[in-house]
């Protein structure tokens, strides 16, 4: 597998995507700046957390203008993979990849917790290497986290099983729990916990790790080999 | 030179929870006859342009792209000339 | 700020300067020392340099008294932060920092900017920056200003530190009255670099240029350094100028290009370091000081935020994120390129010259004209004498608790804000980012591996101003001990010492006292414990309308780890463990919290730590720890053993059962240097042949209950509710 | 009833790195004829008062003691009293 991580001005979890998917799956990852035009080439591409241009003025909202944007609209398009991971996540809803908004945590405050999260489909490239109904435990780390969508597109989310993580103990206020989700056609997944926090047992445990390996084995499958 | 005055709030499905928050102490600290809170943002542009339409139609691309999420949040906004002075 | 200039003779009578901090003698040094009358730019640098925040001038004695140098360390106090080796080509940097006064007045951003300012220490060493502790101290949580208060310093602290993707990996809150007009807000931050990368902050070789690299420079902060070294008169906090603002987003991209250039620019660079306290001026004198040059800046280079800035604003602007490169001649494009591909601002504003004079440009005039020597050596020092206060010199007898229900003290001490469950506070730090954090917040230490290499390194802040107050030198000693203390019981060897210094004001002799004696005991401890101390910092003036705080130095110790298969939490692991209590037990009581909790204050004398002890004890854990032969390790520290013991059972769903020869009281006794340790059965036999007469078995590890049995009385609590207790105090106090 | 409608902006000389992000932004997609950008926020208050004049001292003290710091905002609002179909 050979995965892209985009790398904004402000990201601050591209290096800990590079080390999870390298140094601990084993897999080819290399840090693409938010200025490169194209992605061609990769398996995979990572939207990293952080603090995309410091987020100011709205998570994500100024990171939908980098030129690298076009080409992951295109490569989504086509149907590559595309996982963005917290303020990825973030920057994925801005640029209507994923349906819905991230707003603040109803306490206002950052939450930088381990949370318990559900297995609500094991039947997606990002999740495959789990079990439906599983529970895992991933950290968070963010302040905008409270998933939005309004209650049409929140009904299409779920009748089309978009819905791939769910809080155990919903620590952000997100609708029907939501801690990531697909886009319809399956290869987008957006997430606020840090899968790529938890791929040691030192450091955070494994859980995390499933994440990687689901994506190495629909890589390896060659669903989206031709790009 | 133009300067436009922007408004970008909350669609009112959308439950803001920050104003929640400011609600909820300004209940708690005694203020409870206030009944009703809004947050938004606001923003002022100074721009030049060759007319009133050509920077109302630039401030309008601006807000849609850029200062409002269109899925949470509506704007509105005004646009006016500005005195030579200034 | 200044209207209107004033001449220099105007200077000498209106007297300007008072405002700034300078006394008439300094002015008169100033001016016979220059052998003219100065202008208002120079004696305003001069308030800058020679402030206790630049100066040091009443704490350079007492500083000169630390141990700073043993084999390990390879840059002592001096430069931005200290360096020391640990192993494999590797180096740890480390130095803390104290935002006072700025979080005083502005919480948030004086707490944001309070980390950031620490950050840029870091890196302007060539280090990576890697982890974040603060110590924080306020006033009892029971009024709605300090609850606001602790929310925005948490908010300041937190957000700068996510935003710029460094863990906060733990640190400490205290809260006692004496904190309540002075709030401590100190932060310390740590890095990792290449032992052969060292970076120092100089300026040298004539004709090298001076490189401003990062935020435009406005009227923030102005004169900062002068301020912090100025006590609060409560009507004075309106007429500051503007509120210094941290950008977390624009200092991510001034490390990662500053990293950048020490790693790829190497024979480019000469120099580098922030500028901090007196901005502009503090930066570019150290740097041509240290290196015993001159330099001519031309302030029109220097980029502005506002317009019509003074040379005297420009100076002694304390706008964030910004650094002072020196960078050799004909070689300063290809460092701007660097910065210009990370968007900031890079401009040339003056160069290195070998007359040692310290000149300055504006407009083609010349505004300063000083020997550099004139703002560094020249400033006083002030070797003042201590007195001891009256308070002191007659020690209340010794507090004598009484406890009937050691169940209900148990429960009254877990709900002290001091004691209950911090991690509503530290759960708004991201302390996982960078993916090295093995134990954050909530041990006691944190511990971070360091890549590259097969160690991790622990961190640990402690202060402990209730002691102090009763004996300072005994107080600074405990203060030291009780962070080893701290690593030690993780698996760490301590290795060194980073401080922060917060006292009253210096030129009151009881005040200076406090300061004078803690050090003796900080000087022993360190020596002792083999920690020399590489860094600090120095806080003084901690006082509103005339009432100081008890003198608190902030201790910031950095442990080392060379088997990652040692690290030890205080958690019991599992039930059937053997639990024993190493170190002797008595009575006391003087200073310790349960009398803070039931008087409202404390008093007494305090017992001398014997340092031949403590290294013992601690030895004999380290040891036991790296032979495996330990489940968890715990510290005993506020509240006593049957505190700390019902910590160890927090999260686990483990009980204990213990007996003690011992009052009831006593399990609430703070006599230092003890440990408790939970030992697998099967390793007695070891354990007990390494430890001899310093362990004490007092039980086991299991079922639902905390059971203690004393002499005279007994707890026997569900350890859930013991839980419940901890846990929910502080965010219900905090509401 | 009354509907106070609420400014707080950054003082001018207090650093806004958000307002200097959207610029950079804007002069970097080409908008570079907008000049200067101000960021702030704007909040609506319902409240119930005896008077007018009761109504804006409250509204006051709310901005004062909450909705700004004023360490680095400053603030500026208007009250008016509500058509009673409201
Ligand atoms: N402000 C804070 N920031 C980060 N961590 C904190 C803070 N306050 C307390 N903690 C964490 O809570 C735990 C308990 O702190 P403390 O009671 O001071 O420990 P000890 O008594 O062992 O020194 C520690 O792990 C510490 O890192
Ligand atoms: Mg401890």
């Amino acid at each position: 597998m050979k995965a892209a991580v985009i790398s904004f001005p402000g990201s601050n979890c591209d290096d800990d995507l590079v080390h999870a998917i390298r140094d601990v799956v084993g897999e080819c990852a290399v840090k693409v700046p938010a200025t490169a035009t194209t992605l061609a080439g990769f398996d995979l591409v990572l939207v990293p957390g952080g603090f995309s241009y410091g987020d100011y003025l709205r998570s994500g909202a100024i990171a939908k203008f980098a030129p690298v944007m076009a080409a992951l609209k295109q490569f989504a398009q086509a149907g590559g993979y595309v996982l963005g991971i917290c303020n990825g996540f973030q920057i994925l809803t801005e640029v209507g990849l994923l349906p819905g908004a991230l707003q603040w945590n109803t306490s206002l405050q950052f939450i930088c917790e381990p949370e318990p999260l559900v297995v609500a489909n094991a039947d997606t490239a990002f999740s495959s290497r789990y079990e439906a109904g599983q529970t895992i435990t991933l950290p968070i780390a963010h302040g905008e986290g409270n998933y939005y969508a309004d209650p049409a597109t929140l009904a299409e989310i779920e009748a089309n099983h978009q819905v791939v993580f769910r809080y155990a103990h919903n620590p952000n206020g997100s609708l029907n729990d939501i801690a990531g989700l697909t886009n319809v056609a399956g290869n987008v997944l957006g997430m606020m916990p840090h899968p790529e926090r938890a791929v040691e047992q030192l450091i955070f445990g494994t859980d995390g790790l499933g994440v990687f390996e689901s994506l190495v084995e629909a890589t390896k499958e060659g669903v989206y080999a031709e790009n | 030179m133009y300067k436009a005055k922007i408004f970008v709030n909350y669609k009112p499905s959308v439950l803001d929870p920050k104003a929640q928050v400011i609600q909820n102490t300004l209940t708690r600290l005694g203020d409870d006859n206030v009944s009703h809170v809004l947050v938004g943002k606001y923003f002022e542009l100074t721009l030049t342009a060759a007319c009133q339409a050509a920077a109302e139609k630039q401030v309008a691309r601006i807000c849609d792209e850029m200062l409002a999420n269109v899925n949470t949040e509506t704007f509105k906004f005004t646009v006016e000339e500005m005195a030579v002075a200034e | 700020m200044l209207k209107t200039e004033l001449s220099s003779a105007q200077i000498k009578t209106e007297k300007p300067y008072r405002q700034w901090g300078l006394t008439d003698a300094e002015y008169d040094r100033f001016a016979e020392k220059l052998g003219r009358l100065p202008n208002l730019t120079e004696i305003g640098l001069a308030s800058g340099m020679w402030s206790e925040h630049c100066a040091y001038k009443y704490s350079k004695p007492v500083l000169k008294t630390f141990w700073t140098k043993n084999d390990r360390v390879l840059m002592g106090p001096g430069e931005g932060a200290g360096v020391i080796a640990i192993g494999e080509g590797k180096a740890v940097v480390f130095k803390a920092e104290s935002h006072n006064h700025p979080s005083a007045v502005e919480p948030y951003q004086g707490a944001a900017t309070g980390v950031g300012g620490i950050i840029r220490d870091i890196f302007s060493i060539g280090a990576k920056p890697v982890a974040i502790l603060d110590s924080l101290a306020f006033g009892y949580p029971d009024n709605a200003h300090t609850k606001q208060l602790i929310d925005q310093v948490v908010a300041g602290i937190g957000d700068y530190g996510n935003a710029i993707g460094i863990p906060t990996v733990g640190g400490e809150t205290k809260f006692a009255s004496t904190y309540a007009q002075n709030p401590l807000v100190n932060a310390m931050c740590v890095g990792v670099m290449d032992e052969s990368a060292i970076q120092r902050g100089k300026a040298a070789g004539t004709g090298n240029s001076l490189l401003y690299v990062g935020a435009k420079t406005g009227r923030d902060g102005i004169n900062g350094a002068s301020f912090a070294s100025a006590e609060f008169s409560t009507e004075e906090e309106a007429n500051r100028s503007a509120v210094q603002v941290g950008d977390p987003f624009m200092e991510k991209l001034l490390v990662d290009a500053c990293l950048e250039v020490t790693r790829d620019h190497q024979e480019a660079l000469v120099g580098m370091q922030d500028m901090g306290a007196a901005g502009l001026v503090s930066s570019t004198v150290e740097m041509a000081d240290k290196a015993g040059y001159g330099m001519v800046l031309d302030l029109d280079l220097v980029p502005q935020r506002e317009p019509n800035m003074t040379p005297f604003e420009i100076m002694l602007s304390e706008s964030q994120e910004r650094m002072m490169l020196c960078v050799k001649a004909g070689r300063e494009d290809e460092v701007s390129a660097v910065f210009k591909q990370y968007d900031l601002d890079a401009v040339v504003i003056g160069h290195v010259t070998d007359d040692g004079r310290y000149r300055l440009l504006q407009h083609g005039e010349t505004v300063c004209d000083v020997p550099v020597s004139l703002l560094t050596d020249d400033a006083p020092v002030y070797h003042q004498q201590g007195v001891k206060p009256q308070r002191l010199a007659h020690p209340a007898p010794d507090f004598v608790p009484v406890v009937t229900d050691a169940g209900a003290t148990l429960k009254t001490l877990l709900a002290d804000p001091n004691v209950a469950d911090k991690t509503s506070l530290y759960r708004r730090y991201d302390a996982q980012v960078q993916t090295n954090t093995i134990v954050g917040p909530g041990g006691d230490a944190a511990v971070i591996r360091v890549r590259g290499t097969h160690r991790a390194l622990a961190l640990t802040t402690d202060s402990n101003g209730r002691y102090l107050a009763l004996d300072p030198e005994i107080g600074g000693a405990i203060t030291v001990a009780e962070a080893a203390r701290n690593l030690v019981a993780t698996g760490a060897e301590p290795i060194g010492i980073t401080d922060c210094l917060n006292y009253g004001d210096p030129t009151k002799p009881e005040q200076f006292y406090s300061l004078q004696e803690s050090a003796k005991g900080i000087v022993a401890a360190t020596k002792a414990l083999n920690t020399p101390v590489i860094s600090g910092n120095v806080s003084l003036y901690n006082e509103t309308n005339g009432e100081a705080i008890d003198p608190t130095p902030m201790i910031g110790m950095v442990g080392l780890i060379e088997d990652l298969s040692t690290i030890t939490t205080p958690r019991f692991k599992a039930a059937g463990d053997l639990i024993y209590l190493l170190g002797e037990t008595g009575s006391d009581f003087n200073g310790s919290l349960l009398q803070q909790v039931e008087t409202s204050t404390v008093a007494g004398q305090l017992r001398p730590l014997d340092l031949k002890r403590e290294q013992d004890i601690q030895r004999t854990v380290l040891s036991a720890i790296r032979q495996h032969l330990v489940s968890a390790a715990h510290d005993i520290s506020d509240g006593g053993l049957a505190v700390a013991l019902t910590e160890m059972t927090f999260h686990t769903g483990i009980g204990a059962q213990v007996k003690v020869a011992m009052p009831a009281a006593q399990l609430f006794s703070e006599t230092q240097s003890r440990f408790l340790v939970t030992i697998p059965q099967d390793q007695q036999a070891a354990f007990e042949t390494l430890a001899g007469a310093a362990a004490t078995l007092i039980g086991k590890t299991g079922g639902p209950q905390l059971v203690a049995l004393a002499e005279d009385g007994r707890i026997d609590e569900p350890i859930s509710t013991l839980q419940t207790v901890w846990e929910e105090s502080l965010p219900c106090l905090l509401k």
